[in-house]
């Protein structure tokens, strides 16, 4: 397929395709963090985990209404303030999910993903009766349009380097509060042992609901982010849900940088079978390829061998 | 010594999580008749030990070998089928069924997947989870729920369950655990009349209880044998007051 | 219970405002003897035990309102509705009003066949409006079939059908696509083209057609593939796209998908005014979705844009927004699903009966002039006669109308040479 | 402890159980057997005959995640792969020469000839036989369970691993079915079945016919579901849920028996898909999705994760509610449906039947003032 093409132009479409890889090992990682944090550190299974998603890209939708009606001058700045909005509006409504509900299901973790499950139900529809069916347009502001050209044949889009950055400043500070704050310590001891960690004077149910607002707020942020290249409807939660659980299981439910690892891993492989196969047979071929490799480490890929 | 005048026979047994060696080029030996008591601090790998032999944990090196069969190579369900049984320290009975059902279950008659669908409580099944329940003095509450037993109860209920199963090496992790006191004295006259015919391995804390029914005591420390012998030689060696007095 | 209402005694403030417009709308069809005289007996004009009675006929409305097809079959059902409220508000058919029954498919093919079981056996309705999906519509094919009902089926689809039960009121693929393919030859001097779609019968057969019809043009086709429904990943192909630089893109993707890849598309640089982009799936409705900056300068090929200039539109837009909404917008399928109404009520009194096969018979050779298209008629293989048009997105999610055909196309849903 | 009263008297009492499950289960015989079909018209009645063969499904997910602890979010998979199954066999009855004769292969299905296929495919081939149908009907999805079951079990994944992965074969399924259109029919599925063997099956008496054998096959089911819950693999099974460690230290290879009940479940779901297919005269792939899997999930939480009878009637009950709210209400659907999920899984994890259990048969075995019996096989945990 690359007969009649000049060297530098196929180095072009080589850098370029590397790019896409990253984009969508961003999108990944972005989608997996929130769902990576609540399940490797409470063992929860977040079904509604698309529906919190989406929640972030309507927030973005709104922010982006209320900027047009009452900042029109500063537009372009809408959408940072979208992402905090977002994050804010899923951590709250993480927050009131696992005091309503989650916290009574702790021992149950297949209970936990149905009863969730039951939850994307009602925010699908709850959306719906906001929204209406059909999908609302994002504008995005300006300044995420357009590519960055880097020579004559090789453009990157703007939007795809933010996710990128935006994908890379959340994992940074993730890392930072697990492995650095007073938090993550906090939450590190309650995976580690709860009755300890309380002895030790650790407020496990508090830990818990930051946890889980924590989680839900990264979705919704992903959600936001994703209004620059998906659809935002009551539905398309949906879409990100199966390939979001497999790079979280593939990661290794208990190890951050698993998850970092497996979103790198799956989103390289789809992205250059994309390249040589057509779409949906490359969807096929990795998602078995991730299943077949499950089957043979079931652990996932990164999980420290450890004394049960 | 060769290997095969013992039932069990240990040897340069290795295990390293993540560089960490829990149990570091451990021999032991196991006689018939024999009643082992193995002691220690906390995180001296004795549960590891037997997590090794039962197969629950697999050995980075050495041997396991059981009536000399190499235990190391064989997968749980077998190494239980070759006569290897074994309670864990926070006792593992079924609570939704009754004692009576907890019995059958660990029966060894039909133990495949036809075999459990063709099985059929007869009058010998019966009897034989009968006799056990009498030896565990569990015989008043066959009905009962497991989940409504005390805590003692249950720990001797997870003993009839091995012993339904016969099985020439036994190894008990924290038997007397949150018992009380005559539960205990209880217990240690159960321990000494099943040990006749098969090996015991006990890991117990309670020295007390440990004087009662122990034949030899081995005690580890950091994945090694720290001592080995008769109790009171263990009691005086000056290393393993050293372990335990120096902690 | 199931939703009953008959439209005509639900006479809005707004219904009233657009009376006018809806009077206009439907004036210039052929004079209705019903209206002049009194009607004729209901064991006239129903002898199969329809639900008609002397002064009402039951129709059903059957479409996704849950699930993820809603979004599509929203506009359906609205242009269902006030097609109905506008002929009862014009006297009804056959001196009848019509009342409705609404089903919900909820986007789910089993429910759509248990629904149309419900409509033509326990409500006997006389004609159904409804479907989207072609899975949709294949599930209760065979129910229309058997209890003989009639469908009234208004999306573009793929063609190789012909069901004496159905009638298609959107267009058969080739209507869409020989003409569009042929305007981008001649307009553009297209010689490569590279077909997208997502991954189900409809943008298969329809890019097998359109490759048939390149290739016979003797132009060549660089690249076709496939995505799964709700794939939201498009960066590869765009690379690909890049890599084999055709003068068109031919895209028929649908459903969220379609958002992703446009955004993807501009993100990546490619500028739809300088790079050809055809469509045959994307209408307003989609671009709402989209976003009409993320879209802008692509081609559409369809029979209706809503900025269609004729009177019929004007009047068909206003008394549309009226009902529904002011920021409402209205695509190709919806315009379609407006026409169904209008057909049968034109078949029943040709027919002088609601029996399904009267209506049948008196159906080929049905023309609409009010058609907001313009002029629609029935052809024996009962799809429509209709024009084909080329639009050009604008960055507010309208299109510019820039050329129709000269010609009715023909609907042939078993193109020779195309299969 | 002179007499013996542990004894069975038979093997065939596993069949039944004690006596509350032996009342639930001739209710619910004559329910599905006299009541509906004496109370329904021909078209409802086919509507519950759908709704039945999603029963197939929840009885198999209440010994395999009930009674066993495995989730299975991807049963669908195995309802449709036993339709489809039969829908091919259906199909090619359909397509025969004379009534293909327009297209221009004729003698295969249409939606191949729409591909530009001009030969069966292969696989399709046996599909002529109505006997390696029948068998492929159940045979299929079991090998498919049984090798996807054994891999997974055997590497000890389990709980939410499980239920994710399954979910995932699932999407894989589906994805490939509706790409693979010119042999699968795709997104349309395999539509417009007529005759099994020449025989309408689209006609009323079809209809009761079909409803019936479907029944019959339903409660057939049911009790080779309730034989395994109370011989002593069902037991086994509970404390493999409850225990792993201690099961697989009792001797049991427990990989072989997750294996089993998972092979059980796939086999029953399969038998719904084939009846579904006959039922409806179709079989789309949008049963092989997750939705309809889940979905399937929530009628055996419903009915009671633990009562074969209940998560039937949890079937009917949701997918009855769910057609008559649907149509009045059909907004509030999604609420009504999230909600009862909810409220089961976490206020009445047993779902119907556990409230049965613990409101209304201690009230009617007082009021019979009997009822020693049935102790002796309540191994039913947790009622």
């Amino acid at each position: 397929m690359f007969d009649g093409y000049t060297a530098s132009e196929l180095v072009s479409i080589f850098v370029m395709q590397g790019f896409a890889g990253l984009i969508l090992f961003s999108v990944f990682l972005l989608m997996a963090l929130g769902l990576a944090i609540i399940f490797g550190q409470m063992g929860v299974i977040n079904m509604a985990h698309g529906e919190f998603m989406i929640l972030g890209a309507y927030m973005t939708y709104l922010t982006s209404h209320v900027f047009k009606g009452a900042f029109p001058g500063i537009y372009g700045a809408y959408f940072l303030v979208a992402i905090v909005v977002a994050a804010l509006a899923g951590a709250a409504l993480g927050w009131l999910l696992e005091w309503a509900l989650i916290r009574h299901l702790y021992h149950r973790p297949l209970d936990t993903l149905l009863a969730t499950w039951g939850v994307s139900m009602i925010l699908q529809q709850i959306y719906r009766s906001i929204f209406g069916a059909r999908e609302v347009g994002v504008e995005l502001p300006d300044w995420l349009m357009g590519a960055f050209h880097l020579s004559d044949t090789i453009e990157l889009p703007v939007n795809g380097v933010f996710v990128f950055a935006l994908t890379a400043a959340i994992s940074t500070i993730i890392l930072f509060m697990m492995f650095r704050s007073r938090w993550g310590l906090q939450v590190r001891a309650v995976v580690q042992n709860r009755p300890m960690a309380g002895a030790a004077g650790i407020n496990g149910t508090r830990v818990d609901r930051m946890t889980f607002a924590l989680g839900c707020g990264v979705a919704s942020i992903a959600g936001a982010a994703f209004t620059m290249i998906g659809s935002t409807g009551p539905t398309a939660g949906q879409l990100y849900i199966v390939d979001t659980f497999l790079v979280v299981v593939f990661g290794g439910a208990q190890s951050l940088f698993g998850t970092i690892a497996s979103a790198f891993s799956i989103s390289q492989s789809q992205s250059s079978l994309e390249f040589f196969m057509s779409g949906s047979m490359a969807k096929v071929f990795t998602l078995l390829t991730v299943v077949g490799i499950l089957l043979l480490r079931p652990q996932g890929l990164f999980v420290l061998k450890m004394r049960k | 010594m060769s290997n095969n005048d013992f039932v069990l026979s240990v040897e340069d047994l290795t295990v390293s999580f993540d560089g960490f060696r829990a149990v570091d080029g451990l021999s032991f030996y196991v006689d018939t008749n024999e009643l082992r008591v193995v002691i220690g601090p906390n995180g001296a790998g004795k549960t590891t030990v037997l997590d090794l032999i039962c197969g629950k944990t697999k050995a980075t090196e050495g041997s396991i070998k059981f009536k000399g069969q190499e235990l190391t190579r064989m997968s749980e369900h077998e190494i239980v089928r070759a006569g290897v049984g074994r309670k864990f320290q926070t006792p593992s009975i079924y609570e939704d069924l009754t004692v009576f059902e907890n019995l059958e279950v660990s029966l060894p008659r039909g133990r495949s997947v036809l075999g459990a669908l063709a099985f059929r409580r007869d009058a010998e099944v019966v009897e034989r989870i009968e006799s056990v329940a009498e030896d565990i003095f569990l015989a008043d509450l066959l009905d009962e729920r497991a989940a409504v037993l005390s805590h003692g109860q249950k720990q001797w209920l997870e003993i009839g369950m091995l012993l339904i199963q016969s099985p020439e090496l036994l190894m008990l992790d924290e038997p007397v655990a949150g018992m009380s006191l005559s539960e205990r004295e209880k217990t240690a006259e159960l321990l000494n009349r099943i040990t006749p015919g098969r090996s015991v391995i006990v890991i117990e804390h309670d020295m007390k209880f440990v004087k009662h029914i122990a034949h030899k005591v081995t005690v580890l420390h950091q994945g090694k044998i720290l001592s080995e012998g008769s109790l009171d030689k263990v009691q005086n060696d000056p290393r393993v007051i050293e372990v335990y007095l120096g902690h | 219970m199931t939703i009953r209402y008959s439209a005509g005694s639900r006479l809005t403030k707004a219904w009233k405002r657009f009376l006018g417009a809806a009077v206009i709308g439907g004036a210039a069809f052929t004079p209705i003897p019903a209206l002049a005289g009194p009607a004729l007996p209901t064991s006239q004009v129903n002898t199969t035990g329809l639900a008609v009675t002397d002064d009402t006929v039951t129709v059903g409305i059957m479409h996704s309102v849950t699930g993820t097809m809603a979004i599509s079959e929203t506009g359906s059902v609205q242009a269902e509705k006030l097609a109905i409220d506008q002929i009862n508000a014009m006297g009804g058919v056959l001196g009848r009003k019509i009342k409705f029954i609404q089903e919900d498919g909820a986007s789910d093919w089993p429910t759509f066949a248990e629904k149309s079981k419900k409509l033509l056996e326990k409500d006997k309705v006389a004609a159904v409006f409804g479907c989207w999906t072609s899975a949709s519509r294949k599930a209760v094919l065979p129910v229309f079939e058997k209890d003989n009902g009639l469908l009234y089926y208004p999306t573009f689809y793929e063609g190789l059908e012909e069901s004496p039960n159905v009638y298609y009121t959107g267009q058969e693929a080739t209507q869409q696509i020989l003409a569009g393919i042929d305007w981008v030859v001649k307009e553009k001097g297209a010689k490569t083209f590279y077909l997208l779609g997502s991954d189900y019968i409809w943008p298969r057969t329809s890019n097998k057609i359109a490759r048939k019809h390149i290739e016979k043009n003797g132009l060549k086709v660089v690249g076709e593939e496939y995505f799964p429904l709700g794939h939201t990943q498009f960066n590869s192909v765009i690379n690909k796209i890049k890599l084999k630089k055709p003068d068109v893109i031919y895209a028929i993707i649908v459903g969220g998908s379609n958002v992703a890849f446009y955004k993807q598309l501009k993100a990546a640089g490619i500028d739809l005014n300088k790079q050809t982009l055809l469509t045959i799936s994307v209408t307003e409705d989609e671009i709402r979705g989209i976003g009409g900056e993320n879209i802008v300068g692509a081609y559409a090929a369809m029979k209706y844009f809503q900025s269609l200039d004729n009177p019929n539109n004007k009047a068909f837009v206003k008394a549309f927004k009226d009902k529904w909404g002011q920021d409402i917008v209205i695509g190709d399928v919806t315009q379609a699903a407006y026409l169904g109404a209008w057909l049968w009520k034109a078949a029943v009194e040709k027919a002088q009966s609601f029996d399904v096969d009267k209506v049948r018979a008196a159906s080929t050779g049905i023309e609409l002039t009010t058609a907001p298209e313009g002029y629609v008629r029935i052809h024996k293989n009962h799809h429509l006669w209709s024009k084909t048009r080329i639009g050009r997105a604008r960055a507010d999610g309208q299109y510019d109308v820039i050329y129709e055909t000269k010609d009715l196309m023909e609907p042939d849903p078993f193109p020779k040479g195309y299969q | 402890m002179t007499s013996h009263p542990h004894v069975l008297p038979g093997r065939l009492a596993y069949f039944t159980g004690s006596r509350s499950e032996r009342g639930a289960l001739l209710a619910f015989a004559v329910l599905i057997l006299v009541l509906l079909p004496l109370g329904l018209d021909v078209f409802r009645l086919n509507i519950f005959g759908k709704y039945l063969t999603y029963a197939f499904v929840a009885v198999g997910l209440v010994l395999c995640w009930g009674l066993g602890g495995i989730l299975s979010l991807g049963q669908g998979v195995f309802f449709g792969l036993g339709g489809y199954c039969m829908a091919m066999f259906l199909k090619l009855e359909a397509s025969d020469p004379v009534s293909t004769a327009i297209q221009s292969t004729p003698g295969i299905p249409d939606f191949m000839d729409w591909n530009q296929l001009t030969a069966l495919p292969w696989f399709w081939e046996p599909f002529h036989s109505l006997a390696f149908t029948l068998v492929a009907v159940i045979v299929v999805p079991t090998v498919f369970a049984f090798v996807l079951g054994s891999a997974l079990f055997h590497r000890r994944v389990g709980g939410v691993y499980f239920a994710i992965i399954t979910q995932a074969v699932a999407s894989i399924l589906s994805i490939l079915i509706v790409g693979q259109q010119g042999l699968t029919g795709g997104l349309n599925g395999i539509t417009d079945l007529r005759t099994l063997l020449g025989w309408d099956i689209r006609s009323d008496a079809a209809k009761y016919v079909l409803y019936y054998v479907n029944a019959f096959l339903l409660l057939a089911v049911i009790l080779g579901g309730a034989y395994i819950r109370n011989c002593k693999l069902g037991r086994i099974l509970v404390g493999i849920r409850d225990q792993e460690d201690r099961v697989r230290f009792t001797g049991y290879n427990v990989a072989a028996f997750k294996t089993f009940i998972f092979c059980v479940a796939a086999a029953f779901s399969a038998i719904g898909g084939a009846m579904f297919t006959l039922q409806v005269g179709f079989m789309s792939p949008t049963f092989v999705g997750i939705v309809p899997s889940i979905e399937m999930v929530v009628f055996c939480a419903v009915g009671g994760r633990l009562s074969l009878v209940g998560a039937a009637v949890g079937t009917l009950v949701v997918n009855f509610a769910k057609t008559t709210f649907s149509e009045s209400f059909p907004e509030l659907w999604l609420f009504a449906m999230g909600a009862l999920f909810i409220g089961v899984v976490s206020a009445f994890p047993l779902g119907l039947a556990g409230l049965y259990e613990r409101h209304l048969a201690p009230r009617l075995s007082r009021w019979r003032q009997g009822g020693s019996a049935a102790a002796v096989l309540s191994s039913t945990p947790g009622e």
